[in-house]
């Protein structure tokens, strides 16, 4: 993979903060968008903005064409068996959210379990928090062994009939931890549960099949993925979608309405009221396409190399800690990492004087963050454009810094 | 770390001394009122104590864990609140909040704040400006109690 | 007001579509965006885009600000108190569905009532009848005189301490009909009920004032009104929002979470779950300049006299009917019509040929279309940026149109 | 309407003929099949009625309100298939249906559609395929069920 001719397509890349280049490791926040992402909004806002669905004039004809189109490419990208178990959304949160609202309400009950693992996102968190309150239902941390590895003995054991749904992070955002997802969703297939994967970390670096991993849900964001802000994706499997009640209501996802009543569309329009996101979800797609172009296995081999020779860097910092850290054939390319006396806010300030962008705080996984003793930690997540070198400018400036802090 | 950025206003050297040094951090053994505030999005910690006599803050202690910012500031403010009668204080308190939030201030109400004024420089850094300000809401909260 | 002038900051007004100049009549479902709007999208992404809140990078703290910026040009435009009251949503249907999830649950109950009228689209229909199934309530229509108007007297009449929520349209999107709404919200006053305003149709077009209107919700989306897809907006008083639970839990609407359970934000994040639509909700803030650098009561008058002339020359067709037709203090630049022999879609589709884009079909108001005995009509709807002349061509493509299709 | 577009390929000749001149519009008196059919995005409607001997189409009948398409199509449908077989019938209904999919149809299989071919302009216009489909789509349902 040639990176240098990768950073031409991303015009931020060029951007110079406080006089040094940008060093971007922010992007298990969000990802830089490519020119092609960029010149396919404005070729929608100059070119063919109109409301899709059922309009006759040509604008809108080709618009509908152009949003129904990247369904397609999203359904392609993670081998769904039809674009009709695409929904978008606004953002994973929302995904995750339609899930508790429209399959949980109506499957869950008092007694139920739901599972979810300590890796977890506050997206995968709280909407299940707020779901068993609701139904009486317990929420269930998938158990850890003595390394922190999912113990998948115990977790097997604690499955039964009364566990109805296991959600997974497939990535941690904080710990690059990959979670053995398909030999999970394996052992709940014994159970009535359905399996939702939190894809946030994973499609937008790695091939990803939801055919293969056999989950029924699948929630990822666009933005995390070369895409724009503002579109998300739940990916369903058909038959369980065609189970489910709508989720909001209003124009598009009815078929007939009365005063009276409503009759609710097919799918995928069941699940998307009002006038969508188009320019957003047609420029997803085109994110998907240079994705592909560039292939995610090369993507993903890119970043575990990047990864481990972080890592490696990382150990001849000896005041500075990686959180969780992992063999490489257990961990993505996300970082976080920890100084015994430098707060992490201090830590993305310096840096931020040298151009290079990580994040601080927790990572919206307070519970997670909290398990190691800390309340925030410093984050480096990379991404198809950052190179050694960036990772060398990273390790560099965290010496400095802590001799800048300590006042040696 | 060379050139005078926005960074290097934000981190003074009279910021980092405070922080490297802090002051009145030993804790009082007579009367006191106490306070412990918490930022539960980056776990800034303050703890304050308050030895107050007569409408006149006697004696204060600041400890605390957390960043740089935060935990200068709670130094710099033991420095300049220390002996000053509660009115005052109350004052210097609503000074130092309108300088970080980039309201106007007069020349002569930043005289008031001593070495504090060197938290100025937090001002261009919104999400800082949160731990700049974490003392001095737990002094204030405890003064209003009073 | 100088349409030329205007013209030339919309891109896409210079398309040809089937060799002709695009006339777009179709600003009800959506505007077209003036290249400041797409300018600001380019400028995001090329210099500034972050995720926002909480990162000290400083990418992300321009992110941010440029992102609660926004968030104050859409209280000025509706004269809000505070921008805090102002959240963000996908479109006006994702903003009636919080109201009806949030509120509703927790105010509604059997036996009461909820009051739309028979002009509203079906994203302010079928979320109350959802809400109103779920609870036993009783939805119910406000009632008409016999000109078709409100009948304010009536109305009364029929309010009482049962009375919770009252949700009506400022203007309808088929027939271009303006409600009494002040009027109506004086009435409600005396009940318990909390005010809706769908604005859609409304706010990208005339002076809207929600303290005047003393209003407790207004719902519109940003794409009606020169802003991009994927970004709307509900307004709520702030005591109203503060005692309502959040809708969508996870990221960011959170202050404080652990295993066990979470704490909400302040407003207005506790309503905005997860990474928000960044780039479209700061392109929505220059739409909002936009409309207030040119004055929305001069957009309004040159659309009421728009409207007035097209009302005339349709007038000069004898075989084609405006619905529900208004003197002009009562209407806006919406106007839907009928022919007794050729079917919407077929007028539709001979108008595109000439490059004059109208909606046809049942404009997501099926119960109203249907109230004259029609399943669709043809509209067309006028913005800042028609002119005379576009209307010109309208009437005499139609009457061309009826030549073809009679085969005389 | 000068210059030839997919507008007029949609909106052949033939078409508007049958638009304004419906085939096979008089209802059956004899022993028929009968449904109604509804597009309530439009509100076209068509209404067949079919009278089968031996398993073939002796009589049908067409009538409906909608648009040119939806109509015309009805009429060209019913001129095609009248006196057909119903295995025939159900070949000439997926081979229309492939060609205004935009899939690929055979030469041959095309000639068997008589003047119906002249739908093909509707597989530009998307949003009009399912009003150049409501009666064929009416019709299958009808002969399934037989
Ligand atoms: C009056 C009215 N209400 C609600 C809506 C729904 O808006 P959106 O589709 O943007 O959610 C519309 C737009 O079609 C409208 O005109
Ligand atoms: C693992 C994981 N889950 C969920 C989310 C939430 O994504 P969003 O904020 O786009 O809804 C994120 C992103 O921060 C994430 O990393």
């Amino acid at each position: 993979m040639n990176v240098s001719n990768i950073r031409k397509d991303f015009p931020i890349l060029d951007s110079r903060i406080n006089n040094y280049p940008l060093v971007y490791l922010d992007n298990a926040a969000t990802s830089q968008k490519p020119r092609a992402v960029i010149d396919s909004l404005v070729d929608y806002y100059e070119n063919y903005n109109s409301n899709v669905h059922r309009g006759v004039h040509t604008l809108s004809v080709k618009a509908t064409e152009e949003y129904e189109n990247s369904r397609i490419k999203v359904k392609n990208l993670i081998n769904a068996k039809s674009s009709t178990e695409i929904i978008y959304t606004r953002n994973a949160t929302e995904s995750l959210n339609i899930i508790s609202y429209s399959w949980g309400k109506k499957n869950v009950h008092s007694g139920d379990d739901i599972f979810i693992t300590p890796f977890e996102h506050h997206s995968n968190i709280v909407p299940w928090q707020e779901l068993c309150r609701d139904k009486k239902a317990n929420l269930r941390y998938v158990p850890l062994n003595g390394s922190g590895d999912i113990d998948m003995d115990k977790f097997r054991s604690q499955l039964s009939q009364r566990t109805k749904l296991v959600s997974i992070t497939h990535m941690s955002n904080v710990l690059g931890t990959l979670l053995p997802v398909k030999e999970m969703i394996k052992s709940v297939r014994a159970t009535p549960a359905v399996t939702v994967i939190d894809a946030c970390q994973s499609v937008p670096h790695m091939p990803v099949d939801v055919q293969d991993l056999d989950c029924d849900f699948m929630c990822f964001s666009g933005h995390k993925m070369l895409g724009p802000t503002g579109i998300g994706v739940m990916y369903g499997r058909s038959d369980i979608l065609n189970e489910m009640p709508p989720f909001l209501f209003g124009g598009d996802m009815i078929s007939e309405v009365t005063y009276e009543s409503a009759q609710w569309n097919d799918l995928p329009y069941k699940f998307e009221a009002g006038t969508p996101n188009i320019a957003d979800a047609i420029a997803l797609g085109v994110a998907c396409d240079y994705l592909q172009d560039i292939g995610l296995q090369k993507i993903w081999d890119h970043e575990i190399q990047l990864g481990e020779y972080a890592v490696k860097k990382f150990k001849s910092l000896k005041n500075f800690k990686i959180l969780g850290d992992r063999s490489k054939e257990k961990r993505g390319g996300v970082f976080s990492f920890h100084h015994e006396k430098i707060h992490p806010h201090d830590i993305g300030s310096a840096l931020d004087k040298f151009g290079i962008a990580i994040r601080t705080g927790h990572h919206c996984a307070m519970p997670l963050v909290q398990s190691y003793g800390i309340v925030a930690a410093s984050r480096a997540s990379v991404y198809l454009y950052n190179s050694n070198e960036e990772i060398d400018k990273l390790i560099d400036r965290l010496s400095e810094i802590e001799e800048y802090f300590s006042g040696e | 770390m060379s050139e005078l950025t926005d960074f290097d206003e934000m981190y003074q050297e009279i910021v980092l001394d405070h922080y490297r040094n802090p002051r009145n951090k030993s804790k009082l053994s007579r009367d006191f009122l106490e306070t412990k505030s918490y930022n539960p999005f980056c776990g800034d910690e303050i703890e304050l104590q308050l030895s107050i006599n007569d409408g006149k803050l006697e004696d204060i202690s600041v400890t605390g864990r957390g960043c740089a910012i935060s935990q200068s500031s709670g130094s710099l403010m033991s420095e300049v609140v220390i002996n000053k009668s509660i009115n005052e204080i109350k004052e210097i308190s609503l000074i130092i909040r309108s300088l970080l939030k980039n309201e106007e201030v007069q020349e002569k109400d930043l005289d008031r704040l001593g070495d504090a004024f060197a938290l100025e420089g937090v001002k261009k850094f919104p999400v800082r400006i949160k731990c700049a300000l974490l003392s001095w809401a737990a002094l204030k909260d405890l003064i209003d109690q009073y």
